[in-house]
């Protein structure tokens, strides 16, 4: 494998960063000149993937002992072997401990070595924040550009064209800087041909972003599409996706977000964020040896940049790593929960710093207010967990369906198709009702607002009575015209809203779910709110009205009867809990709303769990046939490790290798006439006493390797798995010692032991397969795939959905 | 130019009495941001200062205008070359190059680096490319080949995402 | 069982609650009535805690397989089987689930068993807010008496006395319904002698507390004495020791945790209040058969309790769930999360509605400023990281000698005494000095404000310029004498703090080590942060100071250094991280503190890390020998399990039970001479092939019950462990078939496999023992002990210091 | 009773120019909880009044007297009833009572009440207890043998909680 770093270094390197990276990192091999190119072109032919992290170590170990190039790496769509991944870090650490102890060059090595970590999560932070902040300003500014330019400077959106400008009290959003394309093109912007125009240039520009996206998407990266949560959960439990977390992804995704986001379709940047910040972490593992060759640290590191990227996405930091550690993650020590939020902390400082909305907030709908809220008002909150708990279980429904559609049918075979409709019918609808017009965002955070004095917002438009002084303190009132006209606005948004998000989500554009979920939630919640509010303003003398909320008191804030609502929907749809809680508490800074949150986020739960168990992403893991092995879920069923082992009943005998008796060429037979990835080795066919577990892909590598490299390696060579080999009368040719690809220390589980115990050994300790003895005899092997096609089974499920090992 | 252009305090004040509502918008620093400082002229008598300027509401605002012209500067030079590289492979590409002879399936592999899969850069095997085009070329046709692979993947076989 | 449950109806029921509530859980029992009292008598013998639990499920299942009351228990200080434990609690389950298909009482049992773990968290935490309500209010009463006395009512200490009565704005402590002792013995407070006097009833008053705390402990409850959590720690990773969260220690906890809190000892309330917290957890784990009968759900419950304790102690829910999960939990499954979030939001709500300190606060020294800080000041907090670090390392080092001597010497012999003598001491030294003589957490308060201008501590006495009339917004001002011998004062309070809180904690009294640690930190940082604020003053023309600290400004916070110095020492003691910036940033509500106090409790995590790995408690618990596997510390030694496992080279062969040979009297020779928690069985003594493993304590009561009501079981009775006994000539006694107690699934690893997978093993798992294979073979076993004296002796420490199971 | 005793609006006003700084202490309702109703008289003239308001810092506070009295009264009728206990059992109890026959060392069980350990209750074993004073008679003595216990484990031999 030195060769392999000079040939790198030699004709590779310029082509890309981490090229670059490598002939720095695979310089140190070169002590060791053991070039045979052709070797080098055997070796090619598989996927040498970490094959380096053999390498890094190997040069202080045991040369005998030297693995192969390859042998240890895994094929893109497998499954990794947590034990053995987390063992070779340790070897990796023990090596640099004892050396460290030699030399002062090795102590510093060992010293950054164990700060590489915290450097990482710093460059993470730095560089998830960095984008989420070019991901707001951009987006911001395009939203703009669907509705007018700025001529002050065309980079300028409409808040910021209007910076400066002295606007007045009844037209404020108006500044003579800020052009509307209909004031652009025809001089003026009223009268009904310059709505049109308006509405033809909202609906031109939207259908240009998605179309750009989508085309991007499908041109240069197409794992770029999509929220990436349920993929990224998968890969955190060990699943391989190559390329899924990689440069061009991380471009293509940020660019297309900022697109999908401004063409005003129903989807969010929060869950697309988490995907760039992940693919940020694991660009950056590249720059450290201890993360880039080492699956399980890798992936630590890719827990704590999602916990980043929901970080700069709600601004919450604390609730980022919650939601890393409650919802994505799937290994997560506690050394990496210290580090999920360092890398939180910063990239939440570095996107303030950046400050994209000019208030230095992290997000648009960020709110601060202290209203107290009364024991009887947790009846319409539960009401609402209610509504997010039905509207989840409905919208997860739907949109599996029609995801399972578009996979199956001939539907999913015209993406840019199905994006520019979708786009241009939520343009369309769009337009006409302001509060869909706007940007979710906004409308988010119009929704939460609690009217004050001062707000212009129809929603505010109530009865006022000027003759009070109090300034903020401003009693319920009657509702004015334009309350009643934006509950009817409201009411046709929702709808909208509803069953437009069920096609949007699954498109193959950048699409998070959080926003529209929230935004579903708030219409409904605000609604609900200045129900109760006029409710009570016009009948505050009813009994469940007197004592709380008397004529004149401010007793009902329909913007936390909207935030309350937001909560539950997104508790329905993704069924978070903690936190979720936590991150509504970071939006908005009081405990004293924690009650509320909680009351419907639970209701919200429960009544969406009571119909489907499944959260959205868990759904899309299984609508996809990812071999995820949910940690939450506890497995009951009175099924026992035999019932689930290969061979069945009547399934010819388990394909075992013996340990000193047979021939390269039987091995050979073997390997090429079954498709499994590794096979037990026993002691002799007839005792099955099992000695170890040989993996197939090490075993091809080694053979062919042995049969270039060994002299005297025929066919009919003795394959010796033992310590010591037996002695061979010496006419036989040579013996194949394969001890060192052997792994002595094979899970095994006897056949009574029940499955519910053999699922927990999978999850908590992350096996890829475990072999099933009787009595100290080998009888089968269970696999990942074969416990999670039971667990499928068991649910009523098809088990051939599970499509990957 | 932070201070000229890039802070502003806010001040709206409501109707009050026979005054209309009105947006008062100034250049001062946050120490400075009340409505005592920004509102001006006043437009009640003085005894009537305090109580107006109950009603007013001043919000001290930051920005930097750098920034976002960096920012969008930024985005849309790359949306450009993205699509500029497009163009070129869709149009161009094909008319310098000859049929492409590579036609079997292979993984994905952008990822690693660490991958050197031969099949990935057939032209160059056992041989070592000489000139920056070359190599600038077979990284290229690499990662040409993943994209296509990921394609297949997503769009065609609806293996993933979907 | 069910007479059991009879007899226990019958003549014992009136002897505590949780008898009264097994009546009406046994009650349902009685259908079966199998009343045999010499079985009865026998049984008593055993320990047969958790017994019912087989019995509840028993009833619904198979008759004929129903096991034996007392087998599936475990004895005193044993560890528990995880494993075992939560398939018991699967089973329970599925029963349940299944029985609810049937009936509509069954399916109403089916609800209310998935709602009981909500309920227990509404109790635990409504019983956990409302007895941190009475310490709070008790220990503050208390507290004040030994200073004076309110004659307004007895019961209100000196603010409460004080509440109505118009005092002065210069001396505004004193008021006149409240009287010192002089004041009411000699009629003034003026003068040596009323000094004196004040003195000496301090001293007497501390004396009597204390005295009456060890008194209490030594009589009532000794487990109730201490900080708890080390205690708890094991007892969540396994552990049984009976009594530790009874009723008594519970009581006596709460009583005597007052005591030692008003006595002026250097010690806190915030540890002992998780073990109340925890006692009233378990507690109330008897109201629901689910919990009370199986030893893993009770953990998690217990961890839940544990969230809810520092929810309460600080004021911080959030907090205290990551202080359960990072400091305190074992296993933490994440439904455990979001109960523990819940139980922490009861407490903390019940907490609030008790409202102890009258400001709707939690705790006392509750915080809000906003006072922004600059880059440059991290070099001061990272000093002061650095100190709280060094500190941790030192007070961890010497209060573990000073308790080992104490554990070894003829010290421990006089717990009263010490009491005694270190209360004299410390009242002696405290009264004089104004900075101890009031209490700590008051103290901290003090140390953590923020000098306004109405404050009239002499912390505060600044040279001021009254005119600027800006309010709050203070600019930095020189020190007056006022501060000057506050300076003089606190530092003798640190000296003295540091040193006494060493010999304090670990004395017979409920001690917390949080409020010590912190009062120390808090004096550090106030002194820095003082001394850096008089700098900027006098030099603010220093070009560091410049740009940032000009004349005039406010740049300095010394209430920040002393927040930072507090969370850094707590860090060095604790070595807590996420949890305790998470519980500092609750206690002040503000986003921007996060940085310095990650960087204090990051820095001085490693400076106290570099000296001695261990947190103060995981050093107590290593320094009893408690069984407890560190889930944080990676095992990285390159042994294997064949190094490790019983027997060893030259030991006598494993101790092995076959499965269909041996005869009731080999069966009970061998348990009789031999003193292991279990054996295994297999195939034949010359295979050695495995076939399963039975405890020693099932054993036992099996075979004893067999003899005594099976016919024809003798000595010579073969015991057959298999499923169809082979068939014996019919002269020959009947057989014994134990196939029911045997676990068919025990847990192997093969002799080569390295024993950082072994560790992971038994930590993930929860094991308590694991077989040793090599090629099918039984070589050997390894308990949790043996691992955990591997561990030890890895660590270059005494193995023999495990002493428990 | 809660209006009138447990809540309070306290000023606290630090001197201003000639006039001492005072403490104003009044009972109003949180609404009214502010330097104009509470400090009476003012010490200042109309017009400087805001100035002087604006040192001043009034502060709401409520508490419940009958909770406090309450918790006191309980903590210190359970102490009470402790120390008499001790009393009893450290003075009458050994001059009523016959010499203790039970010596053997037991597990600490007080845990669990599923534990019926016989050997704790050895007189009353395999009969049962028919009045209510031998069923508190038997439990104390369990109880007794269990706190004995824990006090070898924790005082004695030092095993534990050291």
């Amino acid at each position: 494998m030195d060769q392999k770093g000079y040939r790198r270094g030699s004709f590779q390197s310029a082509t890309s960063d981490e090229d670059m990276l490598e002939i720095a990192g695979a310089s140190m091999d070169f002590s060791m000149a053991d070039d045979d190119p052709p070797l080098d072109r055997e070796m090619g032919g598989f996927s040498s993937y970490n094959g380096g992290g053999m390498n890094g170590t190997s040069t202080m170990m045991d040369f005998l002992e030297e693995p192969l190039p390859g042998v240890g790496t895994y094929e893109d769509f497998n499954t990794i072997d947590w034990v053995r991944e987390k063992s070779r870090d340790r070897d990796r650490h023990r090596e640099i401990t004892n050396r460290s102890k030699e030399s002062t060059w090795a102590l510093l090595h060992s010293v950054s070595d164990a700060f590489s970590g915290w450097l990482l999560m710093l460059l993470i932070g730095l560089l998830a924040g960095s984008l989420a902040g070019l991901i707001d300003i951009s987006a911001h500014w395009m939203t703009d550009l669907k509705e007018g330019v700025c001529l002050a400077g065309f980079w300028f959106n409409h808040e910021h064209c209007c910076w400066k400008s002295n606007t007045t009290f009844t037209d404020r959003d108006k500044c003579p800087e800020w052009k509307s394309w209909s004031q652009l093109i025809l001089g003026h912007g009223e009268g009904a041909f310059a709505y049109i125009l308006n509405y033809l240039m909202y609906v031109i520009w939207a259908l240009m972003f998605s179309l750009l996206a989508v085309l991007l998407v499908k041109g240069f990266a197409p794992y770029a599409c999509g929220s990436g949560i349920p993929e990224i959960k998968t890969i955190l439990s060990g699943f391989i996706i190559r390329g899924y977390l990689g440069k061009w992804t991380l471009v293509i995704k940020t660019i297309t977000l900022v697109l999908a986001v401004s063409s005003g379709l129903s989807l969010g940047k929060e869950g697309p964020l988490v995907h760039v910040a992940c693919c940020c972490g694991n660009i950056l593992c590249h720059l450290f040896t201890k993360y880039r060759k080492n699956e399980a640290k890798r992936r630590e590191v890719l827990s704590a940049a999602a916990a980043a990227g929901v970080s700069v996405a709600f601004g919450a930091p604390i609730g980022g790593v919650l939601f890393s550690l409650e919802e994505v993650s799937y290994y997560f020590p506690l050394k990496t929960l210290w580090r999920s939020f360092f890398a939180a902390l910063v990239a939440a400082f570095t996107l303030r710093s950046i400050n994209p909305f000019g208030n230095s907030r992290l997000v648009l709908f960020y709110v601060e207010f202290h209203m107290p809220w009364h024991l009887l008002e947790l009846v319409p909150f539960i009401l609402l967990g209610i509504f997010g708990g039905l509207w989840g279980a409905f919208f997860i429904r739907s949109n599996i369906a029609w995801c399972r559609r578009r996979k199956t049918t001939h539907l999913g075979k015209y993406p840019v198709l199905e994006v520019f409709v979708v786009t241009a019918i939520t343009a369309i609808l769009a337009f006409p009702n302001e509060y869909t017009r706007m940007s979710t965002s906004e409308l988010i955070s119009e929704l939460f607002n609690d009217c004050g004095i001062l707000d212009s917002s129809k929603l505010c438009e109530y009865v006022n009575d000027f003759n009070s002084t109090k300034g903020d303190d401003l009693p319920d009132r009657a509702a004015g015209p334009g309350v009643y006209t934006a509950m009817w606005q409201l009411a046709l948004a929702l709808i909208m809203k509803v069953f437009i998000t069920i096609f949007t989500f699954g498109m193959k554009v950048p699409s998070g779910l959080f926003i529209p979920s929230m935004a579903v939630g708030a219409i409904a919640g605000r609604l609900l709110g200045v129900a109760v509010e006029q409710l009570a303003f016009y009948h505050h003398d009813w009994p469940i009205f007197s004592g709380w909320c008397s004529q004149g008191a401010d007793c009902i804030t329909p913007g936390l009867y909207a935030m309350v609502g937001a909560a539950a929907c997104l508790g329905g749809v993704t069924r978070m809990t903690v936190s979720l809680v936590v991150i509504m508490f970071e939006l908005t800074g009081g405990l004293e709303y924690i009650v509320p949150l909680m009351a419907a986020a639970m209701t919200s739960k429960w009544v969406a769990d009571a119909i489907g168990r499944e959260g959205i992403y868990d759904a899309h893991i299984r609508l996809n046939g990812y071999p995820f092995l949910e940690a939450k879920e506890e497995f009951s069923h009175k099924t026992r490790a035999m019932d689930v082992m290969r061979p069945r009943k009547n399934d010819p005998p388990l394909t075992v290798i013996t340990q000193d008796s047979m021939s390269v060429e039987d091995v050979e037979t073997i390997v090429s006439s079954t498709t499994y990835s590794g096979y037990p080795v026993v002691v002799s066919r007839t005792s099955q006493r099992l000695v170890g577990f040989v993996l197939r892909r090490d075993l091809i590598i080694s053979i062919e390797n042995a049969r270039k490299k060994q002299d005297g390696i025929v066919s009919t060579s003795v394959i010796c798995f033992t310590d010591y080999c037996p002695p061979l009368p010496p006419s036989s040719p040579s013996v194949l010692k394969l001890r060192s690809i052997l792994d002595l220390s094979p899970f095994t589980v006897t056949d009574e032991t029940p499955m519910e115990i053999v699922v927990d050994i999978f999850r908590k300790l992350g096996l890829r397969q475990c072999l099933v003895t009787h009595n100290g005899k080998l009888l089968g092997i269970i696999t990942k795939k074969d416990v999670l096609k039971h667990i499928a089974q068991m649910a009523n499920q098809d088990p051939d959905s599970i499509l990957f090992n | 130019s932070k201070s000229s252009e890039d802070i502003r305090c806010k001040c709206i004040c409501p109707p009050y009495r026979n005054i209309s509502g009105h947006i008062y918008n100034k250049n001062v620093s946050q120490k400075d941001c009340n409505c005592l400082h920004v509102v001006e002229p006043m437009p009640v008598p003085g005894n009537d200062v305090e109580a107006y300027c109950l009603l007013c509401e001043c919000k001290y605002e930051e920005r930097s205008t750098t920034t976002i012209k960096v920012i969008i500067i930024i985005y849309l030079s790359v949306v450009g070359a993205l699509l500029l590289y497009m163009a070129f492979l869709v149009l161009v590409d094909p008319l310098i190059r000859k049929p492409d002879p590579y036609t079997q399936p292979l993984h994905n592999e952008e990822d690693s680096e660490d991958t050197h899969s031969l099949a990935t850069v057939p032209t160059l095997a056992g041989a070592r490319a000489n000139t920056v085009l070359e190599r600038v070329e077979g990284a290229q046709q690499r990662w040409k080949r993943q994209v296509q692979e990921q394609r297949k993947t997503v769009f065609d076989r609806h293996k993933m995402l979907s």
